[in-house]
C-alpha cells in the first residue's frame, strides 16, 4: 500500500526561477539529468489503473510490466525510482509541470506527440485486436467495421486504425469503459491492445466479448519524456540495452506475456 | 346560531381549554378578555376548527360537529366556511395587492368567475375605506390599512360570524381607531362577532356580552357595564385593576 | 503549462504563439459543446429536477410516514453518495438489467435526481420559514391544503429559495462535466479531446474554466435579475 | 457490470462468490483511503474554509469597497470555474511560477478555497439574517463593531449557517475524490486501482458509493446533534 | 446636563428631524409623545448617536459633539457609553442568559473582572425583580421579564441618561404595569430618563416635562397636566383625541 506518492521531495525551482520549461540554461551549466543523478532519484508518472502494464496488485502494490521495466532501468542507473500516479490528463501535465521526469504508461510513441516530446526507443511492441461482443456474427476481420460504432481512446494508434477502415469512433477514457460499453451493445467493436485483452479475459473469462481479428501492424511504445533532455534520454535509452542484454528485460517479460515483448 | 358545549383542547399535556361553554345569538357581539395565556386565541381557533378540540361539539348555523370521534375533513371545511377570520398580525398575503387578497377566497375557494369577484372586492375596500388602495402591496399599507384589509378579506367569504383575534394590539395607538370604527359598522349591520380584545372603550360601547377568560375556563361572564363597574369573582377584579 | 506568458514570453516566443493559437483554435468547439449539450443538459435537468425537488419537499413534510420514509431515503442516497457514481450506475449499470438508456438522457435523469434531492431540502427549509400565519390565514378563508400550498405558500417560498437554488444551478452547470464519462460531449469532454491531442491541458482546462465562469456570471446576473423582480412585493 | 445477481445469481452462481470476494477484499483498503486521507483531508480543509469564509463574508460586508471587491471576485472565480480545474492550475500550473507545493498540501488548498468561497455566502447570509436590533442592543452598550460581531453576531449565525454549512461539509467529503488527480491516494482512487485489476468496476464504485454514504450518514448524525445542542437557547 | 441643539436628520432625501432642540436637566424625566413616524425613535437614537445627525450638537455631561464635520469614532463610542437604551422589542441577545446578557457590557466594554460582573448583575437583576431569574434565556421568560432584563442591561454600564423607546407597547396589557413600576422606581431614585410612550398614566404620573412631536420637530411641550388638559396647538388636540 505505500504508494510512494508523498516523496516527491525534488524542488526543481530551485535552481530554475527564470527557464521553466527547460531544463538547461543557455550555458548548459546543470542539465535535468545531473540533477537526478544528484538526488539520487528518478521520478516516474504512471497512470496505476492499467493493468497489466501498470497497476495495483492484491496486496495494493503498485505493479505491472511498464512499472518493472522502469524499475529495472532506474536500478541500472543507480537511481531510486519514485512512481508517481495520476490520470491520463494529469500526467501530461505532470511532466510538463516538472513534477516527473518522464511518463512509463504504454506511450505510443507518434509524430504528433514527438512534436512535444521527445521518447526512449521503444520497449514493448503492442499488437491491435478487433473485439466484438459475443452474439455478433456480422464482424469478422478489419475490413467489416465500416460506420461501425468503435470505442477508442483518444489518441493511439488503435484509433487510427478504426478511423482508416471507417469505424465511428465514440471516444472513451480508457479500456475498461471500451469494454463495458461493448457489453452494453452501445458499441459494435473496439480495437485494442492484445496484451491487455488476454490480461482482462484471463481475470474475467465469461465477458462475454470476442477477439475477432489481429492486426498486422506492430505499434511502438516508449517512455516519453520533456524535450530538451538528450543526456537523460540517452541514459535511459543505454540502460534499456543493457537490460536487455543482461536478461533482465526477458524475464520481466515472460513473468508478464509468458513471451519476449520487445518484437 | 352559534354554540359551543363543553369544549376541551389540550396540547399534549398542557390543558388549554377545560371545559367552556358559549352561546352567540345571530347578530350580536361577543367581546372576550382574559390574561395571556389563559386560551383566548386557542377558543377562537377551536370556533374556526383551525385548532381541533379534543372533545365538545360546534356548532354555527344548522352545521353541527361533535369531536368525541374524529371528524371528516369535509365537514371540517364547511364549518371553516362559515366563519371569517381576523388576526391580530394581520397575516395578509404578501406577494399579492390588497384587491387579489381580498379576491383569492370567493376566486380559488367558491370557485366564483373573476369579473364579479373584482367587483365583489372592490366594494369591500370601498365599505372599509381603501378603495384607493386596492392596488397596494401589502408591505405598501399602513398597519391599520393592512387589519382593514383583512377585514375585507375575511367578509369576502361572507360568513355567518366573524373572529377578531387582538384586532387592533399590534397597532401604533393613533391607528387603532380606524380599526375599530370599521368593526363597530360592522356590528351596527348587524354582524355576529366573536372579539378578543383589549380595548374597552369598544367593549363597552359595543359590546352585547362580555366573556372572562382564565386559566382555560370562563370566569365570568355578562353586560359589559356590570363585568366591568361590579366584577362578581375575585381573579376578575385583579386583572381589571392590572389593565386599567 | 499554459501560463507561461509571464516567465517565457521573451526567452520563448514561438511558444506562446503556438499557446495563442491553440487557445484560439479551440474556443469554437469549446463552446459548442456548451450550448449543444453543457447549457442543455443543465436547463432540462434542472427544471425537471425543481419539480421532482417540490415533490419530494412536499412528500417530506407530509403526514403520511410511508411518503416521508420514501423521501427521506432518496435524499440521502442521491446525497450520501458521488454523482459519478449514481451516472456510472445509470449507464453502465442498468443495462445489467436490461435498461439501456442512451447518454444523453442518462444524463438528464441522474442530474434531475441530483438537482431533486438537494433541491428539496431547498424547498422544504423555504416551505418552513414561510410564518404559521399565512398557513392559517389562507385556512381561514376555507382553502384546503393543496391551494393554501399552491396559492399562498409555494408563491412565497420561491422568493425565499431562489438564491439557494440558482446556487444549485451554478453548480450544477460546472457539474454537467462529469456527463463526459457516460460520452455525452459537453464542454469538458471537448476539452479533455482537444487537449488529448494538443497536449496543453492546462492550457485548454483553464480556457474552459473561463467559459464556465463566464456563464456563471451571467447566471449570476439572471439570478439578480429575477429577484429584483420578485421583490416587488416585499418592502425594501 | 456488477450487480448481476439480480439476473444471474441462478445461472452464474460462481461469479456472484466471485463478485463477494472481491467485494470483501477491497473493503479494508477503501477504507483506509477513506480515514487516511478522504476524512483528513475533508476535516483540515473544511476547518481552513471555514476561517476564510468567515473572513471573507465581513469583508464582503466592510465599509471598504476595495475589500468588498476583492471579496466577491474570489468568490466568483471558485464558484464559477470547476474544483477540478482549479487542483489542476494548484498542482500543474504554479510549479510554472516557481511554486511547487506538495500533494497533500495542493489539495488542502483547493478544498479550502474552495469551502471559503461558497461557505463565505452561506456565513454572510446568516449574519444579514441576525435581527437589526441585535447590533443596535450591542452598541447601545457601548461595544465597537468588532466586539459585537464576536460576541452578538457572530454566535447567533454560527446557529442559522449550521444546516448549509453541513450541506457543503457532505459535499466536501464527496469532493475529496477529485484530488486523485492531483497524486493523493484517497479512497475513490483506491477504488479506480482495485477495478483496474480486477476489471470490476461497478461493483467497486457502488461500494465506494456505500461508504461515502455511511460517512455522509454520520456527520448528518453529528450534525443533528450540534443543533440540539445550540437549540438550547431557543424557542422550541 | 443632556442637551441638544438644532439637530436635523434625513435619510437620503426624506428629511425625519428638523430643527430639534431639548434639555433635560439631571434627575428628571422627559416624556415624548406623537404619531407613529414623527421622529420619536430617531431623536432617540440620535441622542445615542445609533443614528449620526447630519446636522447639530448633542452634549451629555461634559461632553459635546458638533455633527457639523465628520465626527471621530472615539467620541462617538464615549458619547453612546453615557446613555442606556431600552427597545420596543427588548433586543436580549437570545443566546446569553439573562445573567450573561446583564454582564456582557460591563464585562467586555468595561473589562471589568468577572466575579465583580457577576455580583453587580445579579445585584442589578434583583433591583428589577428578576433575582431568581438569572439563568434563564430569554425565550423562557415572558415579555415583561424580557424587558426587565433589558433595563437591567442598560443600567449595568452606569450611564448618565436612559432612554426609553415605546418600552411597554410590545407586552401584554396585564403585564405593562410590572415595567413601568421599575421604570418608575428609577425615576425616583433620580435617575435621568427620555421615555417615548403612549401611556399617559406614567407620563401623567412621572413625566418632569412632555413633548409632543410632530413631523419632525417640537410642537408642544410644557408640564404634563398643561399639555394633556389644555393643549395649545391643533395638531396636539388632535393626536390626543386620536389615542385617549
Ligand atoms: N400549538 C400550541 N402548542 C402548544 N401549546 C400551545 C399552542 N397554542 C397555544 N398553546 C398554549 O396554550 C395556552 C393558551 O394560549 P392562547 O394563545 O390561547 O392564549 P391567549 O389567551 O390567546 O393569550 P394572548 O393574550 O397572549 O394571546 C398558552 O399557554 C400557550 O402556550
Ligand atoms: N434607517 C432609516 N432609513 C430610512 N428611513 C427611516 C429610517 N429610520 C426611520 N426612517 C423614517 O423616518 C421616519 C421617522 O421614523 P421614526 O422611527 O423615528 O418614527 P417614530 O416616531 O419612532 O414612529 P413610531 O411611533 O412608529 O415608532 C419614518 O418615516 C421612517 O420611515
Ligand atoms: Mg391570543
Ligand atoms: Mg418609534
Amino acid at each position: 500500500q505505500d504508494t510512494p506518492n508523498e516523496e516527491s521531495t525534488g524542488d526543481t525551482s530551485g535552481s530554475s526561477e527564470n527557464d521553466v520549461n527547460q531544463d538547461i540554461s543557455e550555458n548548459g551549466e546543470e542539465t535535468l539529468y545531473d540533477k537526478i543523478q544528484a538526488e539520487g532519484k528518478l521520478r516516474i508518472g504512471t497512470e496505476g489503473t492499467y493493468a497489466p502494464f501498470t497497476f495495483h496488485d492484491d496486496t495494493g502494490k503498485l505493479t505491472g510490466f511498464d512499472v518493472e521495466i522502469a524499475e529495472a532501468i532506474a536500478e541500472q542507473l543507480g537511481l531510486e525510482p519514485v512512481f508517481m500516479e495520476t490520470q491520463w490528463d494529469g500526467m501530461f501535465a505532470g511532466l510538463d509541470a516538472q513534477r516527473f521526469d518522464l511518463i512509463a504508461n504504454q506511450v505510443g510513441i507518434r509524430p504528433d506527440r514527438q512534436e512535444k516530446y521527445d521518447f526512449s526507443d521503444p520497449y514493448i511492441t503492442s499488437t491491435a485486436v478487433l473485439v466484438t461482443h459475443e452474439d455478433n456474427q456480422a464482424v469478422n476481420d478489419f475490413e467489416d467495421i465500416e460506420n461501425l460504432k468503435a470505442a477508442q481512446t483518444l489518441t493511439s494508434n488503435l484509433t487510427d486504425i478504426a478511423r482508416e477502415n471507417g469505424a465511428e469512433i465514440v471516444a472513451v477514457e480508457g479500456f475498461n469503459q471500451a469494454i463495458e460499453l461493448l457489453v452494453s451493445k452501445r458499441v459494435d467493436i473496439t480495437i485494442n491492445d492484445g496484451l491487455s485483452l488476454l490480461d482482462f479475459l484471463n481475470q474475467r473469462p465469461e465477458t462475454p466479448i470476442k477477439i475477432v481479428a489481429k492486426h498486422e501492424d506492430a505499434a511502438y511504445n516508449g517512455f516519453m519524456f520533456r524535450k530538451g533532455n538528450p543526456e537523460l534520454v540517452e541514459a535511459v535509452n543505454e540502460a534499456l540495452e543493457e537490460i536487455k542484454a543482461n536478461g533482465t528485460y526477458l524475464e520481466i517479460s515472460e513473468k508478464w506475456f509468458g513471451t519476449d515483448v520487445s518484437e | 346560531m352559534i354554540s359551543i358545549r363543553n369544549v376541551h383542547k389540550s396540547f399534549n399535556d398542557l390543558q388549554v381549554l377545560r371545559g367552556i361553554d358559549l352561546e352567540v345569538e345571530k347578530g350580536k357581539v361577543v367581546v372576550i378578555i382574559g390574561p395571556s395565556g389563559s386560551g383566548k386565541t386557542t377558543l377562537l381557533r377551536c370556533l374556526n376548527v383551525l385548532e381541533i378540540p379534543t372533545q365538545g361539539t360546534v356548532s354555527i348555523d344548522q352545521l353541527s360537529l361533535s369531536f368525541e370521534q374524529k371528524v371528516v375533513k369535509k365537514q371540517l371545511l364547511e364549518l371553516r366556511r362559515k366563519t371569517g377570520m381576523v388576526f391580530q398580525s394581520y397575516n395578509l398575503f404578501p406577494h399579492k395587492t390588497a384587491l387579489e387578497n381580498v379576491m383569492e377566497g370567493p376566486m380559488i375557494v367558491k370557485g366564483l368567475p373573476k369579473e364579479r369577484v373584482v367587483s365583489l372586492a372592490q366594494g369591500l375596500l370601498e365599505k372599509v375605506g381603501l378603495g384607493e388602495k386596492a392596488d397596494q402591496y401589502p408591505h405598501q399599507l399602513s398597519g391599520g390599512q393592512q387589519q382593514r384589509v383583512g377585514i375585507a378579506r375575511a367578509l369576502a367569504m361572507e360568513p355567518s360570524v366573524m373572529l377578531f383575534d387582538e384586532p387592533t394590539s399590534a397597532l401604533d395607538p393613533e391607528l387603532v381607531g380606524e380599526v375599530l370604527k370599521v368593526m363597530k359598522d360592522l356590528a351596527q349591520e348587524g354582524m355576529t362577532m366573536v372579539v378578543v380584545t383589549h380595548e374597552m372603550k369598544f367593549a363597552k360601547g359595543v359590546a352585547d356580552e362580555v366573556v372572562f377568560m382564565d386559566q382555560g375556563v370562563i370566569v365570568e361572564r355578562g353586560r359589559p357595564e356590570d363585568v366591568f363597574n361590579q366584577p362578581k369573582q375575585e381573579r376578575t377584579k385583579q386583572f381589571l385593576s392590572l389593565i386599567e | 503549462m499554459a501560463p507561461m506568458f509571464l516567465s517565457n514570453f521573451f526567452e520563448n516566443p514561438d511558444r506562446v504563439i503556438r499557446l495563442w493559437e491553440i487557445a484560439q483554435s479551440s474556443f469554437w468547439p469549446l463552446l459548442e459543446g456548451a450550448l449543444k449539450f453543457s447549457i442543455p443538459l443543465a436547463l432540462i435537468s434542472f427544471a425537471i429536477g425543481l419539480m421532482l425537488a417540490v415533490l419530494t419537499a412536499v412528500a417530506r413534510l407530509s403526514g403520511l410516514w410511508p411518503l416521508r420514509l420514501l423521501a427521506r431515503f432518496y435524499v440521502s442516497i442521491i446525497r450520501g453518495t458521488p454523482l459519478l457514481v449514481q451516472l456510472f450506475i445509470i449507464f453502465y449499470g442498468l443495462p445489467n438489467l436490461g435498461i439501456v438508456i442512451e447518454p444523453f438522457p442518462s444524463a438528464v435523469i441522474g442530474f434531475s435526481l441530483s438537482v431533486g434531492a438537494y433541491g428539496s431540502e431547498i424547498v422544504r427549509a423555504a416551505i418552513l420559514s414561510i410564518p404559521k400565519g399565512q398557513w392559517e390565514a389562507a385556512s381561514s378563508i376555507g382553502m384546503t391544503y393543496a391551494q393554501s400550498l399552491r396559492r399562498i405558500v409555494l408563491p412565497q417560498a420561491a422568493r425565499v429559495s431562489i438564491p439557494p437554488l440558482s446556487n444549485s444551478f451554478i453548480s450544477l452547470v460546472k457539474d454537467t462535466s462529469l456527463a463526459a464519462v457516460i460520452l455525452v460531449p459537453e464542454m469538458f469532454r471537448r476539452a479533455q479531446e482537444i487537449a488529448a491531442f494538443r497536449y496543453e491541458h492546462l492550457l485548454i482546462y483553464v480556457e474552459a474554466a473561463l467559459i464556465y465562469w463566464v456563464i456563471c456570471m451571467i447566471l449570476s446576473f439572471v439570478q439578480d435579475q429575477i429577484e429584483a423582480k420578485l421583490d416587488r412585493y416585499v418592502a425594501k
